[in-house]
């Protein structure tokens, strides 16, 4: 049986004595990418330490307060900024379980023609789609993923698939990771009934019952390396919502891995100068960009009530575009409608009678993570002329949708275009080329592809088994190994790849153990 | 309160009425209360964020002193409101994104109060109860 | 029947219910159609009549008669398309390659929502294809006669687990004898001049040859008839004998470049403007693999496999081997290293990628020039130019795994690769339009699109003008989007629906 | 004026294929000129521009006067020229090369040592009559 640390019941001050760990695995970060192969390796027999610098939060502390949350569950409480035209918003959990904590629980898997475009065009040839079928059945099996109950869905979600209904278009419900969900729309701000399946409630839990100890509030900083080998890691405890620091730690293990997620990977790679050979570290980071158009019907809505993900229109994937339903409550809407004072309150009185549709882009552009002084990092993300398009007529079909749904005037937040009233607004729309300048709210909420994996060691940073290139028994588990956008919500491929990444991480510690009886030397007494 | 915080919370606090528009229906604006919120969401994220939020804030108080010749605490409530409307409408993109990142922490700390929710049908405290009687346990 | 240019003596003033200008895919299915309704058709057809005997497998010859231009028309623009059209009885059809695909189902539906064309229904559509595919012997290519190009890269494809397959033909016995675009020689391919155009003629349907139509005849908005006159099919100078002819409803068939370029050059039915705008021409991208063992390229059909993986992402990947002198010109070297790599062509396979455009600019214009030719303007934008390298990418991808030593693209900078490391190189660079330089396109589209608002198109769905009664126009330039494959059985199809309409026309005209 | 050019680049861009028969000049000459007016009537024209061009690109690159270039270093040029981005001046050799390499690789002799018999495979398909009605099995005269 392991154990869930965290910096209470450690009782740790600034002044306690530095913790020295030894295990077979020793996992950064408790997010989609190191969950599942912690519950992997640990049920395999193996000792797993994991590593979450989030703070830990049972079900009882999610009390719908979003701003609360935002600020203890998402990393720079949830300000954190692409730096490009427009500003991309780019929130990403940190917290035990990860971003799956804070997302909104969409379980969707890789679409058939990505997969073959990364089997073709990115020289992935060895990932097989019926092995990788089998991880998707395995996980949606244990996270009881099935589609979103109509009932519970809310009036949005209806709404949306009506319109969608009438102009003919493919959609319906979203499968999620939801057991007996009542539909009370804050899944973005911890799930207070503890029904979304994150990581915090299912993988976590079943690894510790298996011996997987983990430690929350704990800051990785530095990998250990001895002659092209990854031998150990070292970081100190840091209480998750304070400045206060404190005792150091070590970990020995036979081998690491990163599931720090797209936006840490990267920087403790930066930051320890290694598996960059490629100089690909960082570089090529998606986002999925997504605006949001606000449709207000004459009827009452109700967006709180019911999923806030719950339905999604995928007749144009292959042209890269998702519409999804999200709603939000009061206070979220109200930072996400880029408006001034009189409409935005104007806006905000009818919020009873409003929907959501979101649109999102499987994105060509790309931006870059820089790591920044004192552990702060810069997000650099600049969406390409191709993707505007892409985008205004993501706006267009949802803009269709909203008035074939029988909305009264749909928001679409671009300049120039800020409010439908008619069809013939939505035409000058249509004929009138957008830039990117225009875009009020853009946000990105799928980091993927910052430690891309290929077959060439000068265009990638990993291999297809999720090992580095460079430093042997270094693997990467977690959205950055991705090399495109995948166009859905990509948190169940992220398990997928995770769980395939553990069996090359089964072999490589079985193949460790054989090679220690023949030297007869450990690791750890290579350490001591 | 770091210092910080109680700067910050200053210096916006004379935004905070014409920010948020006309309100009829809704509750009175509390503005130290929202201030206070806003600065400490803002100050919680990284310090980049608050530079560039901070120097929105001078910087729309140096556009009014520059548009309408007063500073903007003199300004009356109407003209502090047609300039952020027109500052939203303008053809520039750094001018019309001033308002909305100035904007954007006082609508958040308004609308997340209780009061405020409860006239937009959103009811915290039945939510709270009915998701204490819903907990889901794993067991397979 | 179908009547040379010798036979005619004098001047000809004919009359009849309808007349065509244009035998090609869209033409041809009206004229039988309303012929075997015994209704009296006039067909004027700017090219020469050739029958199989004529075809004797010389690439250039056939393309110096049955070409325009002898395949030379350039599109003007970045990067510069070569954009061979027919000038032959049975228009573009006798020079094709034969595929017959029906169109994607996306693509219908998108015309539904962007185009307002509720009123072409999926079913309907499916009845005139399976008729169409019935008439024509529509069936899938042979792997025996399609020669070892066409298994080699199938072999990749499947290796790499992409789904392909067979392309169905509007073949009947074809033997693999490697040039359908410069004329069936055994007369296997049902083109037109083979397959509606005798049967309309049986029926009583006249079919003027190197007759080129100069002007139709329009009197207060209602289009009355068309005058032509006929042409030296050699020099395409002007005999001096002239034809008139008064009909019920006239029918513009030119195709996407000419049918504008007649309309342009008259100021007729262009109140929406869209006349020559919106040229769609689905460009293609090739690659040249070098293999270690014979393939043997000219022998077997050129084009007989397809991948179509990424089909509705807009890459359509179709075979297209030529003869040597035809392939020759594309090789990206000169002087002695093209020598040597020439002398490897039969170890050499040949695949094309088709690319159906949605952001490139394309525009037909009818400025003065020498001679009778309208300019065509083009330029590759956007997620074209994207798509374009992903399909070479795929391609290269596809040669590997089926065991090429080297792979010729036609990407600047990228023009030979020689291992997986130069692919993946490309595969993450970012190329530019002017990157590309041997870009080919077949299926040009859109120029006097069909649409549900006069002001955004120029044809009702009926192909009718919104501006001129009794004028219709059916042949590809009406396709409001490229119908995402090879367009020739789409064309007909709605030729056919066309047709229909007519009659209704003819009945309470 | 347009044959001296035609005839000047002939061994330029056609190179020297070994194993392949060699070029008769006088017969593609006189195809390449047929092949050139048959075309666009504009095709001329630009031919002689894009030969000026590019003699006058040679001289700039390899700083020798056009009559002591040797025929290595025109071939340099020519695929100097075509490793350009720039579409205008990668289009001058390929431009130039096409009535030239056409002519010469749809000679008789050429295709047959490529493996390409047209005549056979004419004469083949003579045999083959392909009718339209359905039931009659392929007649092989």
């Amino acid at each position: 049986m392991g154990t869930l640390h965290t910096w209470e019941n450690l009782e740790l001050t600034r002044r306690s004595k530095p913790l020295e760990l030894s295990a077979d695995v020793v996992i950064i970060g408790s997010g989609a990418g190191g969950a599942p192969m912690a519950h992997e390796l640990a049920s395999e027999g193996h000792s797993v330490v994991v590593l979450e610098q989030g703070g830990y939060f049972p079900t009882e502390s999610f009390q719908f307060d979003c701003t609360e949350s935002v600020r203890q569950l998402y990393l720079n409480s949830g300000l954190t900024f692409a730096i490009g035209v427009p500003t991309v918003l780019c929130p990403v959990g940190k917290t035990v379980g990860g971003t799956t904590t804070i997302n909104q629980g969409t379980a969707l898997r890789i679409p058939r023609q990505v997969l073959q475009e990364w089997r073709v065009g990115d020289g992935l040839k060895e990932i097989d789609p019926e092995e990788m079928s089998l991880y998707y059945t395995a996980i949606e099996e244990f996270l009881f993923v099935k589609k979103a109950d109509p009932e519970v869905a809310g009036n949005n979600a209806r709404k949306f698939l009506e319109g969608a209904g009438r102009l003919g278009l493919q959609g319906g419900y979203l499968p999620r990771n939801a057991k007996d969900c009542e539909g009370y729309g804050v899944c973005s701000f911890g799930c207070p009934s503890g029904a979304k399946q994150s990581m915090n409630v299912s993988y976590i839990p079943e690894a510790v019952k298996k011996g997987a100890d983990v430690y929350a509030d704990c800051k990785v900083t530095r990998i250990l390396t001895e002659n092209g080998r990854a031998v150990g890691v070292e970081g100190f405890f840091k209480k998750h919502d304070t400045r206060q620091k404190g005792p150091a730690v070590r970990v020995s293990a036979k081998v690491v891995v990163l599931a720090g997620g797209t936006i840490g990977t990267p920087l403790l790679l930066l930051r320890n100068k290694l598996a960059n050979s490629s100089g690909e570290v960082g570089w090529n980071y998606r986002l999925h960009p997504v605006t949001q158009v606000i449709p207000i019907f004459d009827e009452r809505i109700d967006p709180h009530k019911g999923i806030s993900q719950s339905a999604w229109v995928d007749e144009f994937l292959a042209e890269r575009i998702s519409l999804e339903t999200t709603v939000l409550p009061p206070d979220m809407l109200a930072m996400a409608i880029p408006a001034a004072c009189d409409n935005h309150s104007e806006v905000m009185s009818l919020y009873p009678y409003t929907g959501l549709i979101g649109c999102m882009l499987r994105e060509t552009s790309k931006g870059r993570i820089v790591p920044g002084p004192r552990h702060g990092f810069y997000v650099f993300y600049q969406i390409n002329w191709e993707d505007v398009r892409r985008m205004k007529l993501a706006n267009v079909i949802a803009s269709e949708i909203a008035f074939a749904a029988g909305a009264k005037r749909v928001l679409t937040f671009m300049a120039g275009h800020n409010e439908l009233r008619s069809l013939q607004d939505l035409k000058r729309l249509k004929s009138e080329k957008v830039s990117s300048r225009q875009f009020m709210a853009m946000s990105g909420w799928h980091p993927m592809g910052t430690c891309r994996m290929g077959d060439d060691p000068e265009t990638s940073v990993v291999r297809h088994t999720g090992e580095t290139w460079d430093v042997e028994n270094l693997f990467i588990s977690d959205a950055s190994v991705f090399p495109t956008s995948i166009g859905v919500n990509p948190q169940l491929t992220i398990m997928a790849f995770s769980l395939r990444c553990a069996g090359f991480v089964d072999e490589k510690l079985v193949g460790e153990t054989d090679r220690q009886e023949q030297t007869g030397t450990g690791i750890s007494t290579a350490i001591a | 309160m770091t210092t910080r915080e109680k700067l910050y919370a200053r210096t916006i606090a004379p935004l905070v009425p014409s920010t948020l528009g006309t309100l009829d229906g809704f509750p009175e604006i509390e503005v130290r209360r929202v201030a206070e919120e806003s600065a400490r969401y803002v100050c919680g994220g990284p310090p980049e964020v608050f530079i560039v939020s901070y120097g929105g804030v001078l910087l729309l108080k140096l556009l009014a002193l520059l548009t309408c010749r007063k500073p903007f605490k003199s300004l009356t409530l109407d003209e502090q409101k047609a300039m952020l409307q027109k500052s939203s409408e303008s053809r520039f993109m750094a001018l019309r994104m001033l308002p909305i990142l100035v904007g954007l922490p006082i609508k958040t700390m308004f609308y997340n109060q209780d009061d405020v929710c409860r006239v937009l049908g959103y009811d915290r405290e039945s939510l709270i109860e009915d998701a204490r009687q819903h907990q889901v346990s794993i067991d397979r | 029947m179908i009547i040379r240019p010798e036979d005619v003596k004098g001047d000809i003033t004919k009359s009849a219910d309808v007349v065509v200008i244009g035998s090609g895919a869209g033409g041809a299915p009206i004229a039988k159609e309303l012929a075997v309704e015994g209704r009296s058709v006039v067909v004027l057809e700017e090219g020469a009549h050739y029958t199989r005997d004529d075809f004797k497998l010389n690439p250039l010859e056939s393309m110096m008669r049955m070409y325009r231009d002898a395949g030379q028309t350039i599109t003007l623009g970045v990067p510069s398309v070569v954009a061979p059209m027919g000038n032959t009885l049975g228009g573009t059809t006798t020079i094709n390659s034969g595929t017959a695909l029906r169109m994607l189902g996306p693509i219908l539906k998108k015309w539904h929502m962007f185009h307002g064309l509720h009123d072409i229904t999926e079913d309907e559509m499916g009845l005139l294809y399976s008729h169409l595919e019935e008439y024509l012997f529509v069936k899938k290519a042979d792997p025996e006669v399609a020669g070892p190009v066409a298994n080699t890269f199938l072999e990749g494809a499947r290796k790499l687990g992409l789904s392909s397959g067979w392309l169905p033909r509007n073949a009947k016995e074809c033997e693999g004898y490697g040039s359908c675009a410069f004329g069936c020689p055994s007369g296997a391919k049902q083109s037109m001049d083979v397959s509606f155009i005798p049967d309309a003629s049986k029926s009583g349907a006249e079919f003027y040859t190197c007759c080129r139509a100069e002007s139709i005849k329009v009197s207060n908005d209602v289009a009355k008839g068309v005058t032509g006159r006929f042409v030296d099919p050699s020099s395409g100078r002007s005999t001096g004998i002239g034809i008139t002819v008064e009909a019920k409803v006239v029918v513009l068939a030119g195709g996407a470049i000419y049918s504008p370029f007649f309309l342009l050059r008259q100021g007729l039915a262009n109140s929406s403007g869209q006349v020559g705008r919106n040229l769609e021409i689905h460009p293609a991208v090739q690659t040249v693999a070098l293999m270690d063992r014979p393939m043997d390229p000219p022998k077997g059909i050129p084009q007989s496999s397809h991948v179509d993986e990424f089909k509705d992402e807009g890459i359509m990947l179709e075979g297209g081997t030529v003869p040597p002198e035809v392939h020759a010109v594309t090789l990206p070297f000169y002087g002695k290293a093209h020598a040597a790599h020439m002398k490897q062509y039969p170890n050499m396979g040949i695949f094309g990628g088709m690319v159906s455009d949605i952001d490139s600019w394309g525009r037909v214009l009818a400025l003065p020039r020498a001679g009778y030719s309208p300019s065509i303007f083009y330029s590759l934008k956007g997620r074209d130019v994207e798509k374009a390298r992903l399909a070479t990418v795929i391609m290269a991808e596809i040669w590997f795994a089926a065991g090429a030593k080297k792979v010729f693209t036609a990407i600047t900078g990228h023009t030979e690769l020689g291992s997986t490391a130069d692919l993946r190189r490309l595969a993450q660079s970012r190329i530019r339009a002017r990157d590309i330089y041997a870009m080919s396109a077949y299926h040009y589209l859109g120029t006097c699109r069909m649409g549900s608002d006069p002001e955004w198109s120029v044809v009702k769905h009926t192909g009718e003008t919104w501006d001129v009664e009794n004028l219709f126009i059916s042949d590809a330039s009406i396709l409001p989007t490229s119908p995402g494959v090879n367009p020739q059985l789409t064309i007909m199809a709605l030729a056919t629906r066309n047709a229909g309409f007519i009659d209704d026309k003819l009945n309470n005209g | 004026m347009l044959e001296k050019t035609v005839r000047e680049f002939m061994p330029v861009l056609l190179g020297t294929p070994e194993g392949l028969p060699d070029p008769d000049i006088e017969g593609q000459t006189r195809f390449a000129l047929e092949y050139l007016s048959a075309g666009a009537k504009e095709f001329k024209p630009v031919y002689l521009i894009a030969a000026a061009s590019f003699k006058v690109l040679a001289v700039l690159l390899k700083r020798k006067p056009w009559s002591m270039l040797t025929i290595e270093e025109k071939d340099y040029v020519a695929n100097k020229l075509f490793s350009y981005s720039n579409p205008l001046l990668r289009s001058i050799p390929l431009l130039l090369a096409m009535p030239i390499l056409a002519s010469y690789y749809r000679r008789e002799e050429v295709q047959m040592a490529l493996g390409f018999d047209a005549k056979a495979l004419k004469a083949d398909a003579e045999l083959r009559t392909v009718t339209r009605d359905r039931d009659l099995p392929p007649k092989c005269k």
